[in-house]
């Protein structure tokens, strides 16, 4: 049996149905024990002071933020090329949870740049590209909800996620161009000299792996809920023939 | 209303559909529908309002592409006109039908104009013209384009007594001189080469329509049973 | 094809919706940032390379519901879609027309416009070129989202939301181009990079406008 | 038990409660839409099922 | 009346052209702004309640053709105009229901947005409240300029030519009232002055629109 | 397809048109058309394409106001239904509907609905309809406006004969509550109460046409030969 078996909505809704309830406390698990150690069990940076408490909140976020689009944008190749709903949907569905994450990272960065820079925003390379990347998501998100047709609102939206992508990228070089920045190089690089302490890294590993779960798990629910209401609104077009 | 003449098409080929399935936004509308138009014959849709007429025709055109089934002959070789016409309201008689000519690569549009009876007509912008003057123009259309199928969908819309003559008079030269036409319409043309086609048979079963959504599968209510099963 | 081409530049002159209106658009989006931002010579200066590429940009978005909306309300789309054209070149056709009827004179147009807003002299020639060479860009994308839209019964707003991100690295690097020019700092990257941006766009967005029209004309 | 925050206090707890809340609309959205079409589905099931019944 | 304004509504949410896509529409207008001048924070704190009130202005402008035009194409304009409605009425009710899925949000969201701009934190309220006072006006002239341009197929570019001119007097008043504000000036007398404009429209522009219509229905 | 009833209209009273002239565009198009039509009775326009049935009936609504002539009734009397019939694509059947009943001031579309057989359909987006489905949604205005004047141009295009003849029986019904009605159309509707008006005979002559306009004055000429002498 081939792995595109599970792509079949029936299956995956079987699948989904055992897998979500482990899923759903694992992460919720794994949050409360990341924040709790972020919030609590961290010291001051020397530099930064209580404020980089910020950073368990704020990275996980920003990392879930890009690679959900990432993630879109394959479910939406799949879909373009094997047909499989539950793809196209997943890609609906994560949506929203992309768009949340941005706007986390954008709100908890504003928050941190106040103390930080001095100023709740400022056009730094890194914070403007995810404004764009929060307007590619409510693009993409609005173009599903203009369009009825389900399967047509799915290889419209696969389009533009694949020529935004293009565009998102092709931004993101623009965006440094334009403007030298303000914000934090990479902390987590494999590069032991610029890495965060390990006080900080540890928690901050913990809250990583706690989003990536909380992500999945969301994207499953959601998904689950699109196929619903596909099912509802197949079955509510059959009825309306009787 | 003198009597037109078309030159022969070069390859006639009859249109052949078997097995047609075709949908409309998301609901299969008909399915299993099979005829043959040979060249020289018109083949008239009749159905009432809301059988599928329209989406017949448009799965024949691959506007929108059938669920199932084949049709024999590419696109490339229909014209296609629908409900809405595609004339520009900017733009005069001339210019309009100008313009469909050169995308067909033809050059001489008076034939066109005169076959409608258009030709006073010519440097009037769209705009101006009565409803049934606008239609003769979207139907002059037919003649520009040179292609030896027609999907004509409710051509006689807004036609006096004498256009629809008139047009039975094209579509007779049309037929003539090797083309075939499939008519959805609810007026009689009156054709000496006309087959009927009622569609309404083929609206599509129920079941039918589930076998292609895999949102309608039955395993749904299994994976819900199972669900309460472990619940309980 | 050039058929197609002299159609929709007809369409666009005489519907009064081409040309000339496009270019009072951007004039008045020009004349109406003194009276937002106040009269002070130094800010407008400072500001007028970015104030002309957002009014071209602008202008542009305006007119884009033109491109396919009227065609396939009143069934040309589908007539065309039958004819023996490429869908591709019926998209780039229309670009094209676009271009021609609304980002060629805005160009033209923007160097006389800079004199309002106090732009520096040495940046004139640069805003002319950069526009010369980033427009083309916008009516490219701008047809891509009107072929996503399509259909859409005056998703004139959707079709504004879907196209601006794609238009921002053309409207930075531009911006860019002409303000560095100004400033007497070195332009070229941004340049470069503008003709980049223009040329990728001609050579993806053919094909994934017409792959959009084909999805929505079914 | 609280941490001591200093003067960054502020910041860091509207920043933890900013993103708290965004996440728990997230969560809760999902669910309780999630629940909704459940729900509705069920409806139109068991009605299908009514008639599937009744046809034989 | 009530019915009209409540399809309008409807309308406008429905076909995905109001509400949330007028607020994104702003929202990018007012992104786009430092892409183009650049992110020196001074210059743009400088120029924010400007820019909010252009913004403002452009995403109203945006959606006035759906005021009147839709009706028109439909057929609806010929039968509201034989119904036991007034005309006037009519055209106060479409304004409404047009400022309520624009200038409204605008109006709540532009404080918010003006952080994008470092809008100094004085003027925040002040534009929030000039938004409310001027958008309406913004609204009734849109009508005005809708049903003058109404049975011109897409005359949306003439249709902003022929209200931009009327939208500068709401523009300077509106800025100025925010822009004063944020330095701690006077500013009772351009905000004064801006309720009386909006006064103004309201009772004349219902009579001179629906006369309008009148005459192009013929 | 169950006969319908109307309430009887209370302030029955014949439409008269007297030599009325009515223009299209610039053009002058008919001139001189006087008829009675009283209620009960339908008057039916016929005449080939471009004669001028649209143009009259504008005139007659007061949408086009006519060059000269009079109508009897005023327009809070009539519902227009033209070529176009505003119906909303996003919305659903019944909220059309209800919306032009809210216009009216009538609250109950059911009959309506029922009327044109549109039950079903009710809560589909209009832009969901077929050609046919979607007239019949635009008719149905006609019911919950209830004006005793119905002028009608047009209105069973696209409509199959099953339904020609429901709307035949609608009219039937709105002419037996005292209603009147003027109807251009081009398929005969087979009413009993019908007389048949033909609209060509009053096609306005040339030298009406010019009648009107200033700048066709006589008084021209002479302003140049006036200035010529002056310039000599
Ligand atoms: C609205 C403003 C901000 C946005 C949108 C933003 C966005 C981001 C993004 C996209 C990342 C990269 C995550 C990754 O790729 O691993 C990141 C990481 C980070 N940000 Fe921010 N940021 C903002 C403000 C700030 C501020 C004000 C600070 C602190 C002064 C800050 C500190 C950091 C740090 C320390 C990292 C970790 C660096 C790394 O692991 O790559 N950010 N932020
Ligand atoms: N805006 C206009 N300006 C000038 N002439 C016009 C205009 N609109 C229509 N005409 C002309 O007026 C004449 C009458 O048009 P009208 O629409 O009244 O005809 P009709 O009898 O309704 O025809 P049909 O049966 O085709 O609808 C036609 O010859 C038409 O060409
Ligand atoms: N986008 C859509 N989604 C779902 N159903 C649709 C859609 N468009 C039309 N339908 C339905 O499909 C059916 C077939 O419509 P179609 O337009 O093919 O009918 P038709 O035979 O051409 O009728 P008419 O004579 O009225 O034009 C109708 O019942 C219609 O309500
Ligand atoms: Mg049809
Ligand atoms: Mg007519």
């Amino acid at each position: 049996m081939s792995i595109w078996e599970y792509a079949n909505p029936v299956r995956f809704m079987r699948l989904s149905d055992r897998v979500l309830p482990w899923l759903a406390a694992l992460s919720a698990i794994l949050m409360l024990v990341a924040l709790v150690w972020g919030f609590f069990f961290t010291p001051d940076d020397y530099r930064q002071g209580s404020t980089v408490k910020i950073i368990f909140i704020h990275v996980p976020s920003a990392m879930i933020a890009i690679n959900a689009w990432v993630m879109m944008l394959i479910a939406s190749l799949i879909w373009l090329v094997r047909r499989h709903h539950v793809s196209a949907l997943a890609a609906k569905a994560a949506a929203p949870v992309g768009a949340v994450m941005t706007m986390i990272a954008l709100v908890t960065g504003a928050v941190w740049g106040e103390p930080m820079w001095g100023t709740w925003w400022a056009w730094d390379p890194r914070l403007t590209s995810f404004l764009i990347l929060f307007l590619f998501y409510l693009g993409y998100i609005a173009l599903w909800a203009a369009i009825d047709n389900p399967d047509t609102a799915a290889d419209l939206t696969s389009v533009l996620a694949i020529v935004g992508s293009v565009f998102a990228v092709l931004s993101r070089y623009a965006a440094l161009i334009w403007n030298q920045g303000l914000h934090q190089g990479a902390s987590l690089s494999m590069d032991r000299a610029e890495h965060v302490a390990d006080v900080f890294y540890y928690p901050l590993v913990t809250a990583i792996i706690a989003f990536i779960l909380l992500f999945v798990t969301l994207v499953i629910l959601r998904t689950r809920t699109e196929i619903r209401a596909r099912r509802l609104r197949a079955l509510l077009a059959r009825e309306a023939r009787e | 209303m003198n009597a037109i003449e078309l030159a022969p098409y070069r390859d006639a080929a009859p249109l052949e559909v078997r097995d047609l399935a075709c949908r409309r936004g998301e609901r299969l509308i008909l399915e299993g529908v099979s005829f043959t138009v040979s060249p020289g014959r018109a083949l008239i849709l009749r159905a009432p309002n809301g059988a599928g007429k329209t989406t017949l025709l448009r799965a024949i055109a691959r506007l929108t592409p059938p669920v199932r089934g084949t049709v024999s002959l590419s696109p490339e070789r229909m014209t296609w006109f629908g409900h809405a016409d595609g004339v520009k309201a900017q733009l005069t008689v001339a210019e309009n039908l100008r313009f469909w000519a050169a995308v067909h690569g033809m050059q001489d549009i008076t034939p066109a104009l005169e076959a409608f009876r258009l030709a006073d007509l010519a440097d009037r912008p769209a705009a101006y013209l009565s409803a049934g003057q606008r239609r003769r123009l979207g139907l002059a259309r037919l003649l520009v384009a040179r292609r030896p199928v027609w999907l004509l969908d409710e051509p006689t819309v807004s036609l006096d007594a004498a256009t629809v003559a008139t047009f039975a008079g094209v579509v007779g030269a049309h037929l003539a001189a090797g083309g075939l036409a499939l008519i959805a319409t609810h007026i009689p043309l009156g054709l000496a080469e006309e087959d009927v086609l009622d569609v309404t048979p083929f609206r599509a079963r129920e079941s039918a329509e589930h076998a292609h959504d895999p949102f309608l599968d039955a395993g749904f209510a299994t994976a819900r049973d199972g669900r309460e099963e472990v619940s309980r | 094809m050039m058929a197609l081409l002299r159609r929709d530049l007809a369409l666009a002159l005489r519907s009064g919706g081409g040309f000339g209106l496009s270019l009072a658009f951007f004039l008045i989006v020009v004349v109406f940032v003194p009276f937002g931002v106040g009269p002070d010579t130094g800010v407008l200066a400072r500001i007028a390379p970015g104030v002309l590429w957002i009014a071209a940009l602008l202008s542009c978005l305006l007119s884009l519901d033109r491109i396919f909306q009227l065609d396939w309300e009143d069934g040309s789309l589908d007539a065309l879609a039958l004819a023996p054209l490429p869908l591709e070149g019926v998209v780039a056709m229309k670009a094209l027309a676009h271009w021609l009827t609304t980002g060629l004179p805005l160009t033209v147009i923007a160097p006389l416009l800079g004199v309002l807003l106090n732009l520096p002299g040495a940046a004139a020639p640069w805003i002319f070129l950069s526009l010369l060479v980033g427009t083309p860009a916008l009516s490219l994308l701008g047809a891509f989202g009107a072929a996503l839209t399509v259909g859409i019964r005056r998703g004139g707003l959707l079709l504004s939301l879907l196209v601006m991100p794609l238009y921002i690295p053309t409207l930075i690097f531009g911006a860019l181009t002409a303000s560095r020019a100004g400033d007497g700092l070195d332009f070229f990257t941004p340049f470069a990079l503008l003709g980049g941006v223009t040329l990728l766009a001609a050579a993806l967005i053919p094909f994934a406008a017409a792959a959009a029209i084909r999805i929505n004309l079914r | 038990m609280m941490p001591d925050l200093g003067k960054y206090a502020v910041w860091v707890l509207s920043a933890y409660g900013a993103a708290l809340v965004l996440i728990a609309a997230l969560v809760i959205q999902s669910i309780w839409r999630d629940r909704k079409m459940a729900r509705m589905l069920a409806e139109v099931e068991m009605r299908s099922v009514r008639q599937d019944g009744d046809r034989g």
